[in-house]
């Protein structure tokens, strides 16, 4: 996610500035990776159903990689809206 | 170590520590409501790997309830608290 | 959940006493904003199910607030029996 | 710094992070009960906001069912630990 | 989950040894507690399905030990398989 | 004190949060691995405690690919970082 999101830092101390901003990337890599894990088990739990092989066949390893770009995709347009509604740019229907 | 700073430094303790809960809750929300309107508006065969234009009309409404949701569960819950 | 169910303070030092349970206020705080989180969760899948407009139509707004509501509820009466089985106050069928 | 403590330091950290999961597991574990016990005995039509008697009756076993297994599966580890 | 998969701690100055082994026993503690519950709560969502009494009926108490068995047994075969393929040592299908 | 080390404390400090992070990255692909092929393989009515020739070999091949699943995606996500 956006680190833009997580708030905003202007009116602190250098310091503290400093000691939020190491917060706030701590917070980003635990995300991505545990967003990482958890693109894994959608895409497999949709993707891959059949166990008489020990390997993805083709249209399994099509399938996980769609998963995971459109995946990737919604949540960038996910990010984008959200982004917006936070700063009260909401806009009739 | 003088301190003329006019938080004491457990306070300042207790503002990081609020500020990271917070962020928490945030990253969690973005998380939760990203997982929702995949499941709501996203088929899951894969035909293609490109959004279509119903499924990004159908996320633009969906974050959009999501977030009315969550102000409207904030309010019931009486907290003075903005959900971001 | 309620304070009393996380333990017994009271054979403790003063200054254990008082990290004790300011360890127990922070996972009080983390819990309930993830509670709130969920509860959002819950009430947006099981009452919101279509999207043709970007606002809450009246039967979603009464269905998002029962679900809350009675959520609750059951969470208060939830916590009240806990609170009896950790007591060993349990009765027979 | 005198210590005259019959714990070190290092044993007073470790009771510490000890409670701290331990705590950790009660309010998982209440969470996990509240949502199992939703689950099972709320119609999720929420046609009230009120809990009929059904859904009373019902939230009570429930509870001491989960507090069963809970126990059961507790002894099939082995532990000496009681689940609370 | 075995320790053993959680990283190679040979080539680490001794303090800092200790310092890494102390936290994999966290991450331990922590983890079985959490498999704990989680295991309850599948056990309990598979094989409890009535609440016309208050107690456990026997078939319950059976499915309830069968899954948890069967659990703690798959959990086993997985994390042997997992080990294998964190050394690379994949054979053909 | 004398740090003749040649990483600085803080680098220090950043070693063992990224050694933490990855840790309980694994721990969690090790969760959701193990509970995705439970619910592929195993069927949950529980007729007995043992697993059967087709659980095992459905595990062994399930493992597998849940592997694979990983490795793909990460190559996709374009990190030089290895799933493990």
């Amino acid at each position: 996610m956006d680190k833009s999101m997580l708030g905003d830092l202007d009116n602190l101390p250098e310091e503290d500035k400093l000691r939020m901003s190491s917060m706030i990337d701590q917070l980003q890599i635990r995300d991505s990776l545990r967003m990482y894990n958890s693109l894994v088990e959608r895409c497999f739990n949709d993707c891959v159903e059949t166990f008489r092989r020990k390997t993805l066949d083709k249209q399994e390893e099509t399938c996980v990689k769609r998963c995971a770009e459109k995946f990737l995709k919604h949540s960038m347009r996910v990010g984008l809206r959200f982004a917006e509604l936070n700063q009260g740019a909401s806009t009739p229907d | 170590m003088a301190n003329n700073n006019p938080q004491s430094g457990l306070e300042k303790e207790q503002i990081f520590s609020m500020a990271e809960k917070e962020m928490e809750y945030r990253v969690e929300l973005f998380n939760k409501l990203t997982n929702a309107c995949f499941n709501k508006c996203i088929e899951n065969r894969y035909k293609e790997s490109e959004l279509n234009m119903g499924e990004n009309s159908c996320i633009d409404r969906c974050v959009s309830k999501y977030w009315q949701v969550t102000n409207l569960i904030g309010q019931l819950l009486g907290s003075g608290r903005p959900p971001m």
